[in-house]
């Protein structure tokens, strides 16, 4: 057991440090230009796909190098490193496994140089968490195939260029997971059409998307015909190590600290309530939970170990305590904690308030807790299937 | 021994339930809620028209003379709705005047009230986390013919839909209720979680009133009216908890996913039992403490902390669960359940949390 | 609403709390001639099986007077009305709905009189709480059944005389509440074997009980044969008003005040901290809810409103109560808190330890809080079974 | 980086492993339990033998010079058995006797506790709830030759199985660590609820011990014994806290009620998984924990109250649910599900419960 870093890791998070030091202003002087030259910047230390073999302009990073990455980043509260998410979580590590080569031309540099950016069209109306489910139906007809469907809880759809679509091509196959094929969409394509869907906090990130005879050249499938689904759970499972999240969550841990410490309950200061104090010292026996499960499944990784479905369980603490947190800063701060962003005595501009509303996807959805619990009973602790 | 509503009771039950289902369904309550008047004029005068206003108010000034019982009723069926008029305000202003007005003031602003001619509300305290009388800094300070008034009250609940606001002001270690008048202040609107509770921020600049607007607010009366605002939250919180209870139970028994539904599986079906579980007590905590009000003054504090103290975090709970157990859709702003999750989140602090009445209930029992 | 008792009620009150004030001495002072008179000064009194009709025995005591009666008991910590717990409450009913005239003549008297106490021969080995699925098995031979097979957590077992059996007539039924049949068996029955089974507290409540060829007559079968399970239904649904259980709850929360103000946590008073002082109002929450839930469903009963299954809901509290309230005085008291009888510095003579330790029967078997959740969901909220 | 067990790490959990189920199952500590003296001193000398008892220990006193990571190991394997020898208290005086005793002492004592030939312990504190100097009432006089010590140590683990005691006693606001023989002092077995850690009530009447055996015990030291024996309890808690869910998931599986395994109903199913949540994270930080000791001093307090905070109150939980997700075989005395429930129990208290590490984390945290 050792925690130290080698001396080249600690260069590389030098290198990171000095970089941010250079390159990152105070949030307030964040402006459209300043993103601009910033995602050219991390581009040209390819640090945008890190992980991604150089072929493909990535800089075949390492599992701990990712991790310092990742973690000073969060640690500098700095933006993303390149504009599609799920381009380059998903999109592209798919592309590379399963493209063709003109599609890894076409497609991979757009999205390391943040030209493009893509959302990913699995869910639908009637299943939500069951994605192989799909009745979004695509027919070939000559050099193109027809789709006609409708998908839903599509995040970012509204600001995205392009979407990776899971079609049914097959219906007369006997398992949900045959007959399903990926194809790539332009956004703007005909006969595509995207109803944004407002969420309680107000926010538009969600959207439904309709399909009505639109036309998808044969060139654009990913993978083979009926079998878009094994390309899917190879993206889904293309997991990120958990040690970015986990640094944004200490970060709120100090927040919610100085929130204790700022706000009176009866007249007394929050702080000096014991259970105040312990909830807050277990919000922090988790997040530290999730940071050494973390270090411990990273190092079975870089083992070559067996990882079976342990990432369920930093979701599930993730799951609590993303909840769990707002909520607690709203509670704590009583009748001003329920103003939002503009009210008199709202608490810290009302983002406690917002983000008790705003709800991330690891608590609603695919993967809401019940199916993480699922996962951990049936995959590790070899519980029968519902 | 009978722990049951009378049948008049149910009759009036009926009544509310019909009149939310008719003429305030929930597509009726977003528009209320879109509109700049957020008071809605003509459910308004319906509902006075029906006497709900006029419940609690003795029969000499214009009232009906029943008990907060029957209000109970009355506000657990519009909270099911979450019907945005300000029942609960108003009947508070009414029960501050007949606990503090003499008989004069009774006499001339109690009978406008149970018309519903005067939209009435109670500002007690000022501070978001204090339920205290030094938690009260606005002042009062004596002039020849009354008081001259200054502070400000950032979270009178409904203060921009009213036409008379009942606040309490600090003078010299006692505490003086006004009468003000909308004009005679400044009234902002808050932005806050829960749209169908607004929230105002009442702010007064030396407003100078009569002696004959004012009345004395004894430490007593401070408690009994927040015993009575803790009543009107939780029968709320009972009606609307209940309402985000078969919302979600019915989703479960419709959403199929791998293939059954829902509510077949023991992780749903079991949180709706819980939730049940907890709804079932304090909605009978909350008869009981209704009851206490009316009839047991002895009984009131402990009752009432027992169903405050139990709703407030239940029902935060059931809030969160209950869109949570919708998957995607329960958060979604078109679909209802999270307008619920909202009010779960303003009831909590409202006239004490459950760590405030917890920590009563401790000392009410000698630890 | 109203908490009111007319005068005959209060008067009733009256007459309990009298008759305790001469009849119910100190408990150190209760030996066994105490217990002896005692059982038949309340039979006198018409106080045991009081619901009973009157051609039975019984004195068709009233709801609240029902109520009355148990909540002074409880207050005055007085012995059970009655030493068989099972016969009062599920065997003396059933022998009365279903039972002929000449099982009235023989059992109903002496279950009012204490001389018989009975157990119920429900669970089996690979069915806990699934009581219908029995395959204890009885064949019909001339004049006697003859029952071969196994029961368990028979509470009582060990000290009973008579026990009333669930067994299976007929194994070619479809549905598996069919082809049960009730029969009543002396304990001392030839071919009954009863091994008393240890509890974690060290306690024997429970036993198994094995039958080899046992011999019982056909006119020791209660109802028709194969109609067991409707017998078993009525007797389980003889549900008990919970205002006893709810009366002593409350008496073990003074008695967890009054040690929450005796122990000392890193050396201040344990009932200055307002974690302790807010668990402790909490659990008051709960069992004020058993109450106040108990008097609606009571008052439900009177004025013959349908009650479906909400007595379940105090079920659930009790079942966390029960276990919640020893295991947080255990807790309370640290190390000490761990002694159980003899320890020098065991608590309260090691009485909540051992609690601690000693389930109640809503905690497991057929009871659990599981079961108690499916039978909410289901009967009351409509949910579809598993 | 490299949070993971060493090969010979591995290997050594291999061997402890293999010996708990070989020469240690079940029936064999039933069996140890049942006996009068209740330390199997075959067994002992077998675990001294396989060095498991001087794996801590400096080698230049007889010891194999390894950590508490690798300690840890071998606390969490035997304690997945529930193994009743004394491995944790006799580790803990040896961590004691090398923190406060001087050459002399150490060259003389640290051998014959590497071999296990003197079987040892550490009782620290007198009271059951207070993990502090204050805490401590026996006290020692100073004499000529050494000190006089009177007073009563109620709870001193495995102290009815040991030749050596070391106890803490007030002299003058500081602390003296002694060393007791068993023929020194009253040693009553107390009846406690997990007989697999017998609890041993130690009275001194004045009992005059030479300045050679006595050592200074100071305020840090205090602070860093319990941090260790806080480790040593959560190692423990990890390897019993596994085995009671591998127990309670296979009965899920091989149960059949209503026609289906139970492991089927989510009921049953999820309450598992949330268990493996609480074991894979209390275990994360008892190994973050265990490296601090040995590599991190300045993260010690944290780290310990990390994973003492988490595990405290997760491990009751999950021996609670362990037992009753079993229904009624759970707590019969037979089945072994409620000895793992009792050891939860046990461990809660020992060097500081839930609260006492959350409230440090607080104010490490500067809360």
């Amino acid at each position: 057991m050792d925690f130290e870093y080698t001396e080249s890791e600690q260069n590389f998070r030098e290198e990171v440090k000095s970089f941010l030091a250079e390159n990152l202003p105070p949030k307030k002087e964040r402006d459209r230009n300043f993103l601009k030259s910033w995602l050219e910047k991390v581009r040209e230390k390819g640090w945008v796909g890190f992980s991604w073999p150089k072929e493909f302009g990535g800089s075949d990073g390492g599992l701990i190098e990712q991790a310092i990455l990742k973690e000073e980043m969060a640690l500098a509260k700095a933006p993303p490193l390149g504009t599609s998410f799920m381009g380059l979580a998903w999109v592209g590590p798919g592309i590379m496994q399963y493209g063709t080569e003109e599609q890894k031309k076409r497609f991979i540099p757009d999205i390391l140089d943040s030209k493009v950016v893509w959302c990913t069209g699995y869910s639908e109306p009637n299943h939500g968490s069951d994605l192989a489910a799909i009745q979004c139906k695509a027919e070939k007809d000559g050099d193109h195939y027809v789709v006609n469907g409708q998908k839903i809880w599509t995040t970012g759809a509204p600001f995205a260029q392009w979407m990776i679509l899971l079609v049914r091509t097959d219906f007369s196959v006997k398992s949900k997971h045959q007959g399903i094929t990926c194809l790539l969409v332009p956004m703007d394509a005909e006969g595509l059409e995207v109803r944004p869907i407002e969420n309680m906090a107000g926010d538009r990130h969600f959207a439904e998307i309709f399909f009505t005879d639109m036309k998808v050249p044969i060139e654009n499938r990913l993978g083979e015909e009926g079998e878009g689904w094994g390309v899917t759970v190879s993206a889904l499972a293309n997991e990120r190590s958990s040690i970015g999240e986990v640094t944004q969550m200490f970060e709120k841990l100090e927040d919610l600290k100085s929130l204790a410490k700022n706000t009176n309950i009866q007249g007394k200061p929050a702080n000096s309530d014991p259970e105040v104090r312990r909830t807050i010292a277990r919000f922090e026996t988790k997040i530290a939970a999730m940071k050494y499960n973390g270090l411990r499944y990273l190092t079975k990784q870089i083992k070559g170990e067996p990882l079976t479905s342990e990432t369920s369980v930093n979701k599930l603490h993730r799951a609590s305590l993303e909840i769990g947190m707002d909520d607690f800063a709203v509670e704590l701060t009583g009748q001003a904690g329920l103003q939002l962003d503009g009210g008199n005595e709202a608490i810290d501009g009302g983002t406690w308030a917002k983000s008790a509303l705003n709800w991330p996807n690891v608590v609603i959805g695919g993967g809401t807790p019940n199916i993480q619990k699922n996962i951990i009973a049936e995959r590790i602790l070899g519980q029968p299937k519902d | 021994m009978d722990f049951g509503f009378s049948e008049e009771q149910n009759m009036l039950r009926d009544q509310v339930n019909r009149f939310m289902k008719e003429r305030c369904p929930m597509n009726q309550v977003r528009q209320i809620l879109k509109s700049d008047n957020k008071l809605d004029s003509a459910l308004w005068s319906e509902i006075s028209n029906l006497g709900w206003l006029a419940l609690t108010i003795p029969e000499r000034y214009g009232g009906l003379g029943l008990g907060w019982v029957d209000l109970t009723v009355v506000l657990e069926e519009t909270a099911a709705g979450l019907c945005p008029l300000p029942v609960a305000s108003h009947s508070l202003a009414a029960k501050a005047v007949l606990l503090c007005g003499n008989e004069e003031q009774k006499a001339k602003w109690l009978p406008p009230i149970s018309e519903g001619s005067s939209v009435s509300t109670l500002g007690l305290f000022d501070d978001p986390n204090w339920i205290s009388a030094e938690g009260i800094s606005c002042s009062a300070s004596e002039t020849d013919t009354g008081f001259n008034l200054s502070g400000c009250k950032p979270f009178v609940s409904d203060a921009t839909l009213c036409d008379w606001l009942f606040l309490a002001f600090n003078f010299k270690d006692q505490l003086v209720l006004a009468k003000i008048e909308r004009e005679q202040c400044e009234i902002q609107s808050e932005p806050t979680m829960d749209e169908t509770k607004p929230m105002g921020r009442v702010t007064l600049d030396s407003v100078s009133v009569d002696k004959s607007d004012t009345m004395t607010l004894s430490k007593e009366h401070l408690t009994t009216l927040t015993n009575y605002g803790a009543l009107a939250v939780t029968a709320e919180m009972v009606g609307a908890a209940q309402s985000l209870l078969d919302l979600t139970s019915e989703y479960a028994k419709d959403r199929i996913q791998f293939g059954k539904p829902i509510g077949q599986y023991q992780g749903v079906k079991h949180r709706l039992a819980e939730m049940f579980v907890d709804i079932e007590s304090f909605r009978s905590l909350c008869y009981y403490a209704a009851w206490a009000l009316d009839d047991a003054p002895s009984e009131v504090d402990r009752a009432v902390s027992l169903a405050k103290g139990y709703a407030s975090d239940a029902f935060a709970e059931i809030g969160i669960d209950g869109v949570g157990l919708h998957g995607a859709i329960g958060f979604t702003a078109e679909y209802d359940a999270q307008l619920y999750l909202k009010r779960s989140k303003w009831a909590r602090p409202m006239y004490g949390d459950s760590n405030y009445h917890l920590d009563r209930l401790a000392t009410l029992g000698g630890l």
